[in-house]
């Protein structure tokens, strides 16, 4: 896990030694509602609003250590691999095998898997397929608001290296280098039973302590940053959203 | 009755026996609702990995003191019901705190967990919380009703306040249950049921095809495992209550968990075979059709 | 069908005809023409179904080409409106009034192709991009593996040999080839 | 009805249209509330999003935002070659891919002038069924589940799967089966699909009995979805409407019978038609639409010819040019009209691909206008009886 | 809301006590039969085309060097590069399957594949071991299901009643739309480039005829190959043999479509489009025998500006194309038309001029600055049986020549042929052609000691040759060539032959003596091989020369160990036309090197 992190790590001067800034053709309003503002409160009172800062936080991740004794975070890391929630969010078209995957045919509750329709409760972040620009924004943030630990997948080969969208303008190539990625299925679409497959293989990882990729996330956070900033224009959210 | 300090616990005890088996029944339910739709559903202990799952989550952020304090307040809820009623009637060890006005104590209780859960999601500050937090209290609110006027009408009946009181009343035979004696407000009191137990048609206060998933759609890890320990507390505790106001109660543990299973399946059995009203169309029905039942049953004793 | 042209063809000035099917036609029509000819189409003629529209960049001849496809459904046949557009002021009179539909193929001409269409409701909102700096990416100067390649990064250590190539080099090197 | 007294409520503290035509909403009065639905959320049919603004619990506006699943397939064709189109077609709907290389495939064989195989015809027919079927399936989970009864979803997905299952060994994949291509289909049929292509059908009969039982016939299900979503029939033609939708209002319009492509001239059916025109008689269109479909398919088995070619001679793909043309295809998907409109100049490449898909019309234009003064609750129920996909809005 | 709905939902309650319909075991499901998983690939089968990098248009395949790997090796025919798949990239459509033109590439139905590290997810099928490297089920290309026609475009030829009494060409040449439709076959990998002796840019030019563009495609012809319009006609298209259409059908009809390409552009156009001379450098070169390798060699040091001086012994150029290879199959136009083009680069031509008699060989190296030796190979082997000195055995060669020549010959009733290569195949179908002429009727017996799957001669000659009813007896060793009492040759005594070499690959023919024919022939032609006449050369030069097996000594330049001489053509490697084409250029280039070499040192 930290060997091919490093490996990233080493890979990026080389590629990209300066952020390509294109030239805006068009200036991007800021969206109505996040406009600062004053509002006059029925009482009279003015309250001054700033959404951005308002209704997030701008504190950053931290790195949040096993505090426990062995024993009891291999129980702990027991439980989060026999317990895992995905988050409901189809963000590409390996969506559509995530139905049969919870439906009788496969029925991954047998395995201790169950999607959860908000990011607070789920600790499994399935990116199924390619990102667009868009959904990669809205993906980040459901990954930031979701709690440590937290796994991530990449499913299908447009996670891995663009998959047949390789050439396409609006979707990002390589997952890992925007949210830390635990494990890839390959396939398109990966069947479910490689799905299954994977998330076996996730517990595994996780039994053996090795899925610290929120970890991952907070220690390299301006890596990460940089990066989504680069590819994501229209970046009218704080940093870090809780 | 009086006070003795070794019913504290036994109480204990009595909560740990059914935090065990909330977590298997609403397992078992699970499993049973996912037979219906030919899978296999969960494993039976799934529930308690999830437990532990959720309170080895390392981080939690949190949105003020009501957000902290909304899953204690339902958990209270939860548990100052259980306590307060008995369990097992006629026994010495399971009888809990109950006393001579419990069943107010009771109805208060099934009501403050709803309230203290609108607060703390309320403060989340998510606009589905809010909506959920809002249908919930207009559902609840409707749906206690019919519930308290049965409750009513069976103090009534049994000129008493107090649920051993009116268990004891009920003994001797099925045909004392308030079952067959007050059928009207065992109608109206399992109607207002349905609505508890946040199941389909009733469910939209959660609702995740809406408004993922209402009230709770912010709480996350230990405050989510508070939770969760009330949801199995609480429903069996609120069965508690309708097992020994209107089934008879249980004078053993094996009737108990059958007497439980049975009511809690009623729910299930009609959950998951219909979708869910809206909630003005839920609050519509209960005060046509559960309410006047309710009105009835007290008009009849 | 091919009489309806010839009806046509004697009210406004059509050209460009091409009979693609029995079912299917395409004629050019002039930018004021456009109008009636849609109206005229939608209430005389029973083509009250559009199907699509959608541009062309013909960016040789410096032209978009507009099409405007209506149906006529109980017929069965179709007709494709084609209207030629000066690629550099690409701006044309929005037909959201026609067929309310209308307006969002407008948006999405507007954000892929940079084909203003002033009146059109909410045409200049994102619609399927969010941030977009760029060239309207439908557009043919628009290169989108040149764009992909410089926004994001591909995996590394990807490299082909082309057969013909590597054979030279391997079987004989020393040999220059070009006669 | 109650719900008629509903409508009838107070619109006094309702916001009022501006000149220009947008609501006159400050949402800074506190009167109103702006939610998102979506794109992380599970009521909305993949990944797409409705920004609602609500006022209590019903909607006064509804904006349809795509984009999340833009791919730019029409720009990717125009620099791939016409073989190379037809695996990345299939990817722009993803519960139903098939009309996409059908479509595809017949606007290339009509303006390279290639004439493909009878058998071929039968068989992209069969598939296109069974795509059906999926689809719809599909839906009445969906539907179902908008109105939070899961169980549907469960049975109807189980039976999509026995439909994928034959898919898979037909077509060599599950959900995209790139079996169509220009010039004809993959293969033939392997030894025994008709047998096992009719227990699966039989299959799927049992489960939607169970769902007629379940679903149509509940007295719930029938309180949310009878009168919600109600679509003028006058409307069909102003915003492009196709298919269930269009016929749930009581207009037979079916590209399947109105312009027959494959063999359908061959085929017996007639359109299944509605009259009420809302969410419940869409959904029961479709559950009638998918019956004839199951029809349709032991028809096509038994009328297929057992010999033949599958496949006509394709010049050699890596250098296959097409002379300049344009032309659209049409077919009757799932969800009404699917279209492709293609142009060529000559070149090795598609000059312009351009994908009408039914949900370019259902989720934005109509979607929007629906949706005003519909309960939050019913906006997922709503946009599901549109049987949008959002892959085709966006491509 | 009636009571039907209330209770007809509770249907569903069926299910409880029926068994559930998941999978008991998802992990270990089996996908179909034609379930398109995850890449095999054959890789001994395989050859490297690359066609199948061409069509993926995700760009998921890279074309990969492997070494060390049994079977795989950079040879003609074989590039030895394999695919190799990005699993990030590919969408499983199996274009690539479809596509691949030896059907090495299939897939397996196996679809599981889970890694933590992103990049590992590419491999080289076949040579990275992988577990479903042996898995049977899967997909494959269903049975005529072709994404390029494997088919060949037929060439409208003579048929063979119509050209069996003349010496008409066969071939017909292709029409531009047969030729478009042809060309449109070629897969573009280039493969045949390297088997090519003078490597022609096969798919460019080829390209050429898809495109129409036949002045480019001429261009293209005519910077590697000055004998573009013959070989077109004659060639012995080695690179057909590698073709990678090959391995799945009919390979291409690249000497076909190069034969297109000179008859579409206008005779006139070719010097404007081939381009003069550069300035004239004052380097002087001689050049002996105006066959292919010594006109090609003069066409390309013509065109660098040299003074080109050719000396042929015979009164026409173009060597054995114009004296060995029958009319039918190379007019003599076509000759003449590539020798004015050569010689319009301002080649010099001395006809009927035999070095060693007319010219010496001393002169030639003091008048010049470089000698090219193109002597060709114009003696006729013997296969010294007995009865073999009878004066109706005759060498194929010298009767070849005469009849190209023009000599009016009286052809014989019946005739036998010894060998199985070209010329033997010539010989006899011109004789047949005599015959015919003459006679009315065809007698000629061809006999060889290879059984005819292994004949030398092109299929295509072989094919044409039993449609003239040349009478083909193979594995037959020959033995004596028979006469009567009156010394009239009779015919040749043959056995049957077991095999031809022996274990150490050594010419060691074995015969089933018991086995024994008498093919009646009034004459014998042998047809086994030629050797060059290297007398021209003197016995003082002879001797400085080095020589390996009869044939001079040359490096790959053809550089002779005396510098100021080269050698080129079948003399030095051959027989075989675009091999003397090749030599020719790669002369040239040496001795371009040579000059320059010499003005670094002189500057």
């Amino acid at each position: 896990m930290k060997d091919d992190f490093e490996k990233l790590l080493d890979q990026q001067p080389e590629k990209e030694p300066e952020p390509q800034e294109r030239p805006a053709l068009r200036d991007i309003p800021v969206r109505e509602e996040l406009v600062p503002r004053t509002v006059t409160a029925p009482d009279g009172q003015e309250i001054r609003i700033d959404p951005l800062q308002d209704y997030y936080c701008q504190a950053g991740p931290t790195v949040q250590t096993p505090a426990y004794t062995r024993i009891i975070e291999d129980l702990f890391n027991w439980a989060r691999a026999e317990s895992l929630w995905i988050l409901g969010f189809g963000t590409g078209c390996g969506a559509i095998e995530m139905r049969p995957l919870m439906t009788p045919r496969f029925d991954a509750y047998r395995y201790g898997i169950q999607w959860r329709p908000t990011p607070r409760q789920a600790n499994l972040l399935v990116i199924s397929g390619y990102l667009s620009v868009k959904t990669l924004k809205r993906a980040i943030r459901s990954y930031e608001q979701m709690q440590n630990p937290k796994y991530v997948v990449g499913l299908g080969s447009c996670t891995i290296n663009g998959g047949m969208y390789w050439d396409s303008y609006n979707t990002i190539k390589r997952l890992d280098d925007y949210l830390p990625v635990d494990l890839y299925i390959t396939g398109c679409m990966p069947r479910p039973e490689a799905l299954l497959q994977g998330f076996d293989d996730l517990k595994k990882l996780i039994r053996a302590g090795k899925a610290e990729g929120a970890n991952k996330y907070a220690e390299n956070f301006e890596r990460y940053k940089t990066n989504q900033k680069r590819v994501i224009k229209d970046w009218d959210m704080p940093d870090y959203s809780w | 009755m009086s006070f003795e300090w070794i019913m504290i616990p036994y109480s204990l005890l009595t909560l740990f026996i059914v935090i065990n088996y909330g977590l298997l029944l609403t397992a078992l339910m699970q499993k049973i609702g996912a037979r219906v739709g030919r899978r296999h559903g969960i494993p039976i202990w799934q529930n308690y990995i999830d437990l532990l799952k959720n309170y080895s989550i390392r981080s939690s952020i949190t949105h003020g003191v009501m957000f902290y304090l909304g899953p204690v307040f339902r958990l209270t809820g939860g548990v100052g019901l259980l306590l307060f009623v008995p369990t097992i009637f006629g026994s010495e060890m399971f009888s809990n705190l109950s006393f001579a006005g419990d069943l107010i104590l009771a109805l208060y209780f099934i009501f403050f967990g709803s309230l203290g859960m609108a607060l703390g999601a309320g403060e989340s500050g998510h606009p589905h919380s809010a909506i959920g937090v809002s249908r919930g209290l207009s559902q609840v609110t409707t749906s206690e009703l019919p519930f308290a006027l049965a409750v009513f009408a069976v103090a009534l009946q049994y000129q008493t306040l107090s649920v051993n009181d009116i268990v004891a009343a009920q003994q001797g035979g099925v045909m004392n249950w308030t079952l067959f004696t007050n059928p009207l407000a065992v109608a109206a009191a399992m109607l207002s049921f349905l609505g508890s137990m946040m199941r389909p048609p009733f469910d939209v206060v959660l609702a995740p095809q809406e408004i993922p998933i209402g009230p709770p759609t912010e709480y996350h890890s230990s405050y989510l495992a508070l939770m969760q320990t009330n949801r199995v507390i609480f429903p069996i505790a609120k069965m508690v209550v309708y097992m020994n106001l209107f089934f008879g109660g249980a004078a053993s543990w094996p009737v108990f968990f059958l007497k439980i299973f049975l009511i809690y399946f009623f729910s299930l059995f009609i959950g998951v075979v219909f979708p869910r009203f809206r909630v003005e169309q839920s609050v519509r029905w209960f005060l046509i059709w559960a309410m006047p039942l309710g009105i009835a049953a007290i008009l009849v004793v | 069908m091919q009489t309806l042209i010839s009806q046509l063809q004697t009210r406004f000035q059509l050209s460009e005809f091409i009979l693609q099917r029995d079912n299917l036609a395409f004629v050019t029509v002039t930018r004021e023409q456009l109008r009636p000819l849609l109206l005229h189409l939608r209430d005389k003629e029973g083509f009250t179904h559009l199907v699509l529209l959608t541009a062309v960049d013909w960016i040789e001849d410096n032209i978009f080409q507009l099409t405007y496809l209506l149906g006529d459904r109980t017929a069965g046949c179709d007709i494709g409106v084609r209207l030629m557009l000066p690629r550099d002021v690409a701006s044309m009179d929005s037909i959201h009034d026609l067929w309310p539909t209308a307006a969002t193929y407008q948006r999405e001409l507007r954000e892929m192709f940079g084909i203003d269409f002033p009146e059109s409701p909410r045409v200049d909102e994102d619609f399927i991009l969010e941030g977009w700096t760029d060239l309207p990416p439908y557009r043919r100067d628009f290169d989108t593996l040149k764009y992909s390649q410089e926004s994001y990064v591909d995996r590394l250590g990807r490299e082909t040999k082309d057969p013909a190539a590597y054979m030279k080099l391997k079987l004989y090197p020393d040999e220059d080839n070009d006669g | 009805m109650a719900d008629a007294e509903f409508g009838k409520a107070d619109r006094s503290q309702y916001p009022h249209r501006r000149p220009d035509g947008s609501l006159d909403i400050d949402l800074t009065s506190g009167k109103y509330l702006k939610l998102w639905q979506g794109p992380n959320h599970p009521g909305i049919t993949g990944n797409m999003s409705v920004e609602l603004t609500v006022c209590g619990d019903e909607v006064v506006e509804g904006k349809t935002h795509v984009g999340y699943l833009h791919r730019g397939f029409e720009k990717l064709m125009e620099r791939r070659t016409f073989i190379q189109c037809f695996p990345i077609v299939c990817r722009i709907c993803v519960p139903e891919p098939d009309f996409n290389e059908y479509c595809y495939a017949a606007a290339v064989e009509e303006l390279a002038g290639l004439e493909i195989p009878e058998k071929a015809k039968w068989i992209r027919a069969l598939i296109l069924e069974m795509g059906r079927i999926n689809s719809y399936l599909m839906y009445l989970g969906g539907q179902a589940g908008a109105f939070g009864q899961g169980v549907i979803g469960q049975w109807t997905t189980y039976a999509r799967d026995l439909m994928l299952d034959r898919f898979e060994e037909l077509t060599g994949a599950r959900i995209y089966h790139m079996f169509i291509l220009p010039g004809g289909v993959r293969d033939d049929l392997p030894e025994g699909f008709d047998e096992r292509m009719e227990q699966t059908l039989q299959e799927v009969e049992r489960t939607l009995d169970d769902v007629y039982d379940t679903m149509f016939r509940n007295a719930v299900f029938k309180k949310r979805a009878v009168g919600l979503g109600y679509v003028d029939p006058a409307l069909v033609d102003e915003y492009g409407i196709t298919g269930p939708v269009a016929r749930g209002a009581g207009v037979a319009r079916d590209v399947r019978k109105d312009q027959p492509y494959l063999v359908y001239d061959q085929l017996d059916f007639e359109p299944v038609t509605g009259r009420e025109s809302d969410v419940y008689a869409r959904a029961d269109v479709r559950r009638r639409d998918l019956l004839m479909s199951v029809d349709l398919i032991r028809q096509i088995l038994s009328k297929m010819p057992h010999k033949g070619e599958v496949m006509a001679t394709l010049p050699n793909v890596l250098h296959w040019k097409i002379p300049r043309g344009e032309t659209y295809i049409r077919g009757e998907c799932s969800r009404g009209e699917y279209g492709y409109y293609l142009v060529t100049d000559g070149s090795g490449y598609p000059r312009r691909v351009n994908v009408r898909g039914p949900s370019y019309t259902h989720a934005m234009a109509l979607l929007e206008k629906l949706i005003v003064n519909v309960n939050i609750s019913d906006v997922a129920g709503l946009m599901v009886s549109l049987h949008t996909y959002p892959p085709e809005i966006e491509r | 809301m009636s009571v039907r709905d209330l209770l007809s939902p509770f249907i569903a309650w069926k299910h409880l006590f029926r068994e559930p319909v998941s999978i008991r075991d998802p992990f270990n499901r089996e996908a179909s039969e034609r379930y398109r998983g995850f890449h095999q690939n054959d890789v001994e089968k395989c050859i490297g085309c690359g066609t199948c990098e061409a069509i993926c248009q995700n760009g998921a395949i890279d074309m990969v060097i492997v070494e060390g790997v049994e079977g795989i090796k950079t040879r003609p025919g074989d590039s030895g590069l394999r695919p190799r798949i990005d699993y990030g990239r590919c969408c499983w459509c199996a274009l690539c399957v479809d596509v691949c033109m030896t059907s090495s590439l299939t897939m397996s139905n196996a679809y599981k594949w889970v890694e933590n590290d992103p990049d590992k997810f590419r491999y080289i099928p076949g040579v990275d071991k992988k577990e479903w490297d042996n898995v049977k089920q899967g997909y494959h290309r269903p049975d005529g299901h072709r994404l390029n026609a494997p088919e060949r475009i037929e060439m409208p030829e003579l048929e063979p009643a119509e050209r069996i009494d003349s010496f008409v060409e066969i071939v017909g040449g292709y029409s531009v739309e047969q030729a478009r439709l042809e060309a449109d076959r070629c897969v573009t990998c280039g493969i045949c480039v390297a088997t090519c002796p003078t490597h022609m840019p096969i798919p460019e030019y080829i390209s050429a005829v898809r495109d129409g563009d036949y002045e480019r495609g001429l261009k293209l012809l005519y910077d590697s190959n000055p004998f573009s319009q013959i070989c077109g006609k004659v060639c012995t298209r080695r690179c057909e043999t590698t073709c990678a259409a090959s391995h799945e059908g009919d390979p291409i009809a690249i000497r076909w479509l190069k034969r297109h390409i000179t008859e579409q552009v206008p005779y006139e156009k070719y010097r404007d489009i081939i381009g003069g001379p550069l300035p004239a450098t004052g380097k002087k070169i001689a050049i002996i025998g105006a066959g292919p390798a010594g006109m090609t060699a003069a066409f390309d040091l013509a065109r660098k500006g040299h003074e080109v001086s050719v000396y042929e012994a015979r009164s026409h150029a173009g060597g054995m194309t114009r004296y060995g290879i029958p009319e039918y199959r190379l007019p003599f136009e076509t000759i003449q038309r590539e020798i004015d083009l050569i010689v319009s680069m301002g080649v010099e031509m001395h006809y009927d001029t035999r070095v060693g008699t007319d010219i010496q060989m001393q002169q030639l190296q003091q008048d010049n600055d470089a000698v090219l030796l193109a002597i060709g190979l114009w003696l006729g082997r013997g296969t010294r049986i007995p009865g073999a000195d009878h004066p109706h055995v005759y060498k194929a060669i010298d009767l070849l020549r005469r009849i190209r020549d023009g000599e009016q010959l009286e052809a014989p009733k019946s005739m036998v042929v010894i060998g199985g290569g070209n010329v033997a195949m010539d010989i006899a179908r011109s004789v047949a052609r005599l015959q015919k002429q003459q006679q009315g009727e065809i007698n000629v017996t061809l006999t060889a000691l290879e059984d005819k799957a292994h004949f030398l001669a092109d299929p295509v000659e072989i094919k044409e040759s039993i449609e003239e009813e040349i009478n083909i007896i193979d594995s037959r060793g020959p033995q004596e060539c028979v006469s009567d009492d009156q010394g009239k040759l009779v015919g040749l005594r043959s056995w049957k032959v077991l095999s031809i070499f022996d274990d150490q690959h050594r010419f060691a023919p074995t015969y089933d003596e018991s086995d024994e024919q008498l093919h009646p022939g009034e004459w014998i032609v042998e047809a086994i091989g030629q050797m060059s006449d290297v007398s021209l050369l003197g016995d003082a030069l002879t001797e400085k020369l080095e020589w390996d097996r009869g044939r001079l000594q040359v490096d790959d330049d053809g550089h002779t160990s005396e510098p100021w001489l080269w050698a080129a053509g079948d003399c030095v490697k051959g027989p075989d036309i675009v091999s003397a084409v090749a030599t020719g250029h790669s002369v040239a280039t040496s001795i371009e090197a040579m000059f320059e070499q010499k003005e670094a040192q002189n500057a």
